[in-house]
């Protein structure tokens, strides 16, 4: 494969892309240590962090005990203490048991302290179903934390950004969340010749287009970009909008895709109703009311909680035919 | 094995020895079968071994009644299986058939049985407490007269989760068993590496509960031990803690690359397996035999090849199905 | 006041109305029972459940020790073991704790387990601002469960509502939450002759009008009321559609009302971005595209954990004035 | 109180006594003020008051060093004016002015202070225990030689973080004192109604952690015991954990009616009150007297009056600043 890749660019995983970013944190700042289940002895639950414990030592490299509460919090403690803590939780239905100290305590800190504590804390978790995990492992709950101030979320699908955005979630003074999708690990893709920091402002367009906008984040851009090449066979030239942050959400990048293609379609692979893709539907009504022939629609996770079984676990998420689906609909104008 | 093998004690009824014995073989087989079929993409998504630890299983099944509730964990297979679900609809489930015990929706973490009252397979560790707890306390409530039996590994000791329960339950003085499986790792994280106190009988009694250490290896300490448990709760005592110290022979999961432990240590497990040691006894009994072992082989083997059958002629549930049993749609 | 009241029809405040539905509750379902932080000695942090103990007991007024998670999960279990449980949680921002068992088990058993294990339990909680609590207890935080499949979302905002829905959620074999705005425990209203259980399938419109709709929930419904008084001066007749049911959400109702008056503010105290308010924009996009000249406006909780200080928590809470404004400028047409 | 009243031992410097009680008094006085503010209407929201429990903030105070943090509940209006912050920017705190310690938008159960690590004036009952393990940690990898001490009441036992972290600080061995205020009840809610072992130190032994056991209501008791405590802690020898058992003279919040506990109840421990008591006891040693303790009242009556004045005279934050300090905004 690597013979199609140009020089200085590395074709890398996903995986190796997160653990490389992980590694460069680790390396230049003291101040950084990953905690979390399993992060160390056991190489880490979709092992990025493999080999970091003989490395960094089990003081950076931090094993926890099952205690998501304690250690979220413990993180929130140690940023309040001049660390700047990465902590890991294996998936996002576990973050439920540290929902009161990533809600309560990590996003009110700094306002309810009159502007004096805040709270430099970085939490990584895997989110998204496809594996057939079942209901207590493959939900995607980004809303949930999107919806509260005090929070940033990250939702990096490329290498790239996974690679860059815990830099800047690192530099950034604030609770940061990054979402990491279970299918994305092992997948591949090409990292830039000096990779770094990336910026976490701004959505980006990872794909040029004038006939459709599929406006996506995280596992699901994938299946945006194959829904895209299915379409421009059947004529239709999709534009594909990576929001990269859900919260804040880039509402210009939002509002001019919008404006070009003036037919829009959104993914997420959350439940429907009150998600993400509810509140950026409702943003584009309100800031390109006159721009759209069509109302946009939505392709989300159907709402149940993800079950088992492969058909039914596929029926439930979001897939390629429903994306093209939907963006015909919208093209074809009858909203 | 060397060392000379005690035979069993004269108190201790052969034929129901021999039944204990092939409850776990019976367990064991089955673990085994369903390595094979998710190497072989049968069974998906996570998969969770009881090898090991089927003398816990056994012993503590022999004291569950038909009344009383089991709350389990992932790893609930031979929990399962030793409850009386059917092999043929656990290993349906395991393949996403509609015939599975959880109509194929649960698979293999989250396996549920109305008429045993197996109240799932749960896979957010800790999170079967509160449950259990619960379910003891409708029982006290009513009067059922039924224990909740709530099974669950020592790392989820460590969650706030279990604080909070065994304190309600000790409090209110509510009929649950609480079996702690304590295979010494939660996936990769060693007891002393998860617990500053790694003597977890001291936990449960400084909620004023009672408790009790047990050799998880030795099913007749399982059952006796379980035995025990159940007076109590049932008499109305309030709740009682097991900890059975076992092992776990496999891997965590099927994506576990065991780097936290030596082959060496598990080998030196496996000459002390549950099923080892306690065929040795039976025979040293003479209540077991190269044939009657065969026999007993035999039978699983023909179960388990029966229950693959009925697994793959399973019907997949069709997809217009998907958003049934979201909601309870009849008022009751 | 009484002298207002018409005959049969008895006026009583939300406090009391919520009381006597649960003291119907115990007195005709031996199997339901209250279970919550200081419920019993104290009489309840609302004083809702004044006298119960002395009356049903301390085995049907369970007192808990401070462990939102354990008796949360304690409710579940003894649902599934045949009790029906009305599980107290003082504050809405303190389910944090137990989100694990209300999203991970309550939620998903039933599914999950295909379709043997309902959970028939009820859990209220007191939710909102405007009583100066501060960051941590005077949060909207609705929509986060409202995201989630397998649970009903109610919010009573009438005296009949709160008495009412208590019942019908103890009948239903589904998970229930019940929010209750601090605001409106000592707000009185009218009950009718007979009050009893109610439908929760169906929004309600508490307000004729043909100008502008405001849809709203809760603790809002009275602020939409008061702005419909001042509009009215102005010359705006405004329709005010109550959800009551913020999952499953009435589409019909809503969009028979924006059908009406094609003029729609959806009045919300959750933060804005993620909240349900995006949800009901986002379906009147969608299902009712072709009938709005103007942008659907939202009035909601600006986003920020809501401070002590009195002028900057008004500030932050959806005041009068401001969805006077809102319509107005619906209105207007300016969308 | 007609039973003889015991002088000070010979080791306790007068003048240091004198200090404790007048530190004593000064919160003493505070809090009786913020109730007159509160039924005045210039105090909002929920206020609970720590008047009873003085002794205990006054004995622990003394061995918190500056680098230390100070990690406190909803009722902690004393911590905060002894650990240094001043009356002034508390009392603005409760006007929900500008001028206080957390610009008026944390108010009573939300005092913070950057100068003295005062972090917070935290509501969610439980939730400082993280926090507080994690300052530790970082005191630990950083070597700064900070103790974080934890400040919670004797409900908060119960909840889940504390059984999380007690077990993360014994484990990691962290500089954490944490500190039981133990006043018997939770709201309503009297501790052997929230606990099944009442007897609390067992709890935190169960962790392997030390522990004792402390008067609550005798400043000099709080005082040595907090002195040991901080020795443990600051030489590396982990977490230390003080059940300082007090009492709540006032009501839970200016919303209870106090039902669950008897007037008389109340009056007899008033009568063995932290600063009753001690003023005896300073009077029989000859280190306080009437005049003396009229200068004192005096003086703490200005510097309240003061902190009035200051906070009448303080600006509302401009509305136009609510959406300041949601995020830090430059980059660090
Ligand atoms: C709340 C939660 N955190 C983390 C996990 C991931 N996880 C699954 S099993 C496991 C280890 C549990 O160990 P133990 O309780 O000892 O049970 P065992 O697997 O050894 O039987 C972990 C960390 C989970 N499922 N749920
Ligand atoms: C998580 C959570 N649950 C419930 C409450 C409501 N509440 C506030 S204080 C309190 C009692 C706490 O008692 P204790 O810990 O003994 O402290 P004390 O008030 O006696 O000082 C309760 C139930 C809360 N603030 N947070
Ligand atoms: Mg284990
Ligand atoms: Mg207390």
């Amino acid at each position: 494969m690597s013979t199609r890749v140009p020089a200085g660019i590395r074709e890398i995983t996903y995986r190796e892309a997160a653990r490389e970013g992980l590694h460069e944190a680790l390396e230049n700042d003291e101040r950084v240590f990953l905690m979390g289940e399993d992060v160390g002895r056991y190489g880490g639950s979709y092992a990025v962090s493999l080999g970091f414990l003989e490395e960094f030592g089990p003081e950076r490299i931090r094993d926890t005990p099952l205690s998501e509460s304690a250690f979220v919090g413990a993180g929130i403690g140690a940023a309040l203490g001049g660390m700047r803590p990465i902590v890991e939780i294996m998936t996002v239905n576990f973050s439920l048991l540290a929902a009161d100290q990533i809600i309560n305590t990590a996003a009110s800190y700094l306002h309810m302290s009159g502007g004096q504590f805040n709270v430099p804390l970085v939490i990584r978790m895997a989110t998204g179903g496809g594996l057939q995990l079942g209901a207590q492992h493959s939900h995607s709950l980004e809303n949930l934390y999107a919806h509260v101030p005090g929070l940033k979320v990250l939702t990096p699908a490329t290498v790239e950004d996974v690679r860059g955005m815990l830099a800047t979630a690192l530099a950034d003074p604030n609770p940061v969340l990054i979402f990491e999708h279970i299918l994305l690990y092992n997948r591949k893709g090409l990292l830039p010749e000096t990779p770094g920091a990336v910026d976490i402002d701004r959505a980006r367009v990872r794909r040029e287009g004038t006939g459709v906008s599929l406006i996506t984040y995280g596992g699901s851009l994938w299946k945006c970009m194959e829904a895209a090449e299915r379409l421009e066979q059947e004529g239709i030239d999709a534009e594909i909008l990576d929001l990269r942050s859900l919260r804040p959400l880039d509402d210009e990048s939002i509002m001019a895709t919008v404006a070009k293609t003036r037919r829009v379609v959104v993914v997420d692979e959350g439940w429907r109703s009150g998600s993400i893709s509810a509140e950026i539907t409702a943003r584009i009504h309100e800031q390109a009311f006159y721009e759209l022939d069509v109302p946009v629609e939505r392709v989300c996770a159907a709402e149940v909680p993800i079950p088992y079984a492969k058909q039914l676990e596929d029926a439930a998420l979001p897939q390629v035919a429903d994306i093209v689906a939907a963006a015909k609909k919208v093209v074809s104008g009858n909203g | 094995m060397s060392e000379a093998v005690e035979p069993l004690p004269d108190d201790v009824d052969g034929e129901y020895a021999l039944k204990l014995f092939a409850e776990m073989l019976r367990v064991r087989r089955f673990e085994e079968k369903c390595a094979e079929m998710y190497s072989a993409g049968k069974i998906r998504g996570f998969l969770h071994l009881y090898i090991g630890e089927e003398a816990v299983g056994s012993g503590v099944m022999q004291s569950v009644a038909s009344e009383d509730a089991v709350v389990a964990t992932y790893r609930e297979h031979g929990h399962a299986l030793l409850r009386g679900i059917s092999m043929n609809a656990v290993m349906a489930e395991m393949y996403g058939k509609q015939e599975g015990c959880s109509r194929g929706r649960g698979g293999s973490m989250h396996l549920f049985d109305k008429a045993t009252h197996f109240i799932g397979g749960n896979a957010i560790v800790g999170g079967g407490f509160p449950v259990a707890v619960g379910y003891a306390l409708a029982a006290k409530m009513q009067n059922t007269g039924a224990v909740a039996w709530c099974i669950f590994g020592e790392g989820a000791m460590a969650e706030g989760e279990f604080h909070e329960s065994l304190n309600l339950a000790a409090l209110w003085q509510l009929p649950v068993v609480f079996c702690c499986e304590n295979n010494y790792y939660a996936m990769g994280t060693a007891l002393d590496r998860s617990e500053s106190e790694t003597h977890l009988v001291d936990k449960a009694r400084s909620y004023k509960m009672d408790a009790e250490v047990v050799d998880g290896m030795d099913v007749l300490a399982t059952e006796a031990a379980a035995r025990r448990a159940a007076a109590h709760a049932r008499s109305g005592n309030g709740p009682y803690f097991l900890e059975f110290q076992t092992y776990r022979f496999r891997a965590h999961s099927m994506f576990d690359a065991e780097r936290y432990r030596s082959k060496e240590e598990v080998h030196e497990h496996e000459l002390q397996g549950p099923l080892r040691i306690f065929a040795a006894r039976l025979q040293a009994t003479g209540v077991l035999d190269d044939d009657k072992r065969a026999v007993l082989e035999a039978e699983v083997a023909s179960e388990i090849d029966a229950a693959v059958t009925f697994a793959e002629a399973g019907t997949l549930e069709p997809v217009s199905e998907l958003r049934r049993f979201v909601y309870v749609e009849d008022r009751s």
